[in-house]
């Protein structure tokens, strides 16, 4: 797992690589609840397009981003899912309560 | 039914097996002509139930894994056991959106179902959980 | 040494089993740092070990074939066994080029030698062969 | 393993795609040696770009082709060889025997 957080345009972008899975789900949450609170901004996209696989646990991690992004009255979106993971989102629900887009570009001048 | 062929893996309850599971058992399916997806499916499934083992059997602690895989003429079987903590009402961890963990999302047995053709589950309390997850081959041809 | 991790594999003695093991391995491989080339590395000794066992072990008829994965502080162990014909002589059977079998390269545990750091062999005449390979992760750092 | 053979300038052309093991040496050779038969050329170009992998039983079977290539008065090379395999060829010396092209339009004018 490689994640690489940013700030673009008070949005903070997190392209994430690798499999979403619970082996990874702490470190993940972990970088991204940091880099939230050391950049003061509420709007978070993710950026899945390396992201090849994501269960349950990958999943949980993301709603609870998604709780904990609302709650500061942000917008969470994410770019570039990959069919099998939006699969699983679509499954889950998930695709009611995330914002998606076609690339980063197209999402931060909506945000 | 005939056995083709089977392979058994014993693993540590480690969070970091769950990926290598996946890996093998989804190395195990592409012997049949499944699609890309239906592959995808199986290791969302492998993965539910090797993570479950992991996090609710064992609760993070020290433990085996067993992986059975079995292709027969007609269908793929994955079995996955642990000797942990065990389920009390089977009925109640299938529901979707259950969870003994509220940090979770409970829908583990859900994917399973919802990816495999046919999903049973087995366990004692106290004594350990077993999952056995069948994919249909029918109608696919092998390598 | 304190053991990390561990998966031991037991495979039917099948030519399509040989792929699944080298990507089960090498998935194994992977929790350490190595570079791709040494991970490529892996996939070929184990590759040699195992297609012997299905090859020379059990000279294609049905078998199993145990594979052993261990993670120590400072090393990564894979032991191959097969319960098959076994080797007479080991040390003629290890000469590069040598091969009881016309057709084949005799390359096999050369390839095993170069690849990994150390290399073991235990065989019985018709009992079978037990091949204990080890790569160093020394100076390396895990997942 | 996915083997497509095809005649160009009077070369037999084959692009390999697979892992080359014991598992698929049968096919590779039958595959191999039928379309030698049927063309009736005596030179061949493996394209081994989608070889990802080669063990000594991959090599033997390279190596029985080129006995029998060379038996025919043939030539045998390659083009695209991935890094990986170069390293097995390098081990086993069969880099001294096959000739090693960067590109099909190369070999195909130098044969
Ligand atoms: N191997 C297991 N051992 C013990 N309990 C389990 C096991 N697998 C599942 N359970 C129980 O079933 C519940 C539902 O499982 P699941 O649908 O996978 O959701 P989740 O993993 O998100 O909790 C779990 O919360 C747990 O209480
Ligand atoms: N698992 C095994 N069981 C029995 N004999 C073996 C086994 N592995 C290797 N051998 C013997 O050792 C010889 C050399 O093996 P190797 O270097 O791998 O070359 P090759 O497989 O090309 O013959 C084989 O030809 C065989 O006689």
């Amino acid at each position: 797992m490689n994640i690489v957080t940013s700030l673009k345009r008070g949005v903070l972008l997190v392209r994430v690589e690798g499999e979403l899975d619970m082996h990874v789900a702490n470190e993940f949450r972990e970088t991204v609840d940091h880099a939230l609170e050391l950049s003061g901004v509420k709007h978070v996209l993710f950026n899945l397009e390396a992201v090849k696989f994501i269960d349950s646990s990958g999943l949980g991690v993301l709603l609870g981003r998604y709780k904990k992004i609302s709650g500061l009255g942000g917008i969470m979106s994410a770019t570039q899912i990959q069919p099998q993971v939006l699969q699983i989102f679509e499954l889950s629900g998930l695709l009611k309560i995330i914002k998606l887009y076609h690339s980063e570009k197209e999402a931060l001048e909506c945000l | 039914m005939a056995i083709k062929n089977q392979i058994t893996m014993s693993i540590r309850s480690l969070s970091e097996n769950v990926g290598i599971a996946r890996v093998s058992t989804a190395a195990f399916a592409a012997q049949v002509d499944f699609t890309l997806n239906e592959i995808e499916e199986i290791k969302v499934a492998v993965s539910e139930a090797v993570s479950n083992a992991v996090i609710h059997g064992y609760e993070y602690q020290d433990g085996e894994i067993e992986i059975k895989m079995t292709l027969y003429e007609d269908q793929l079987e994955y079995i996955i056991v642990d000797h942990g903590k065990g389920i009390a009402d089977i009925a109640l961890a299938r529901q979707p959106s259950y969870s003994s963990d509220p940090e979770r999302m409970g829908l583990g047995f859900a994917f399973m179902e919802s990816f495999m053709d046919e999903l049973y589950i087995e366990s004692e309390v106290n004594k350990g959980t077993l999952v056995r997850m069948v994919k249909k081959t029918l109608l696919k041809t092998e390598h």
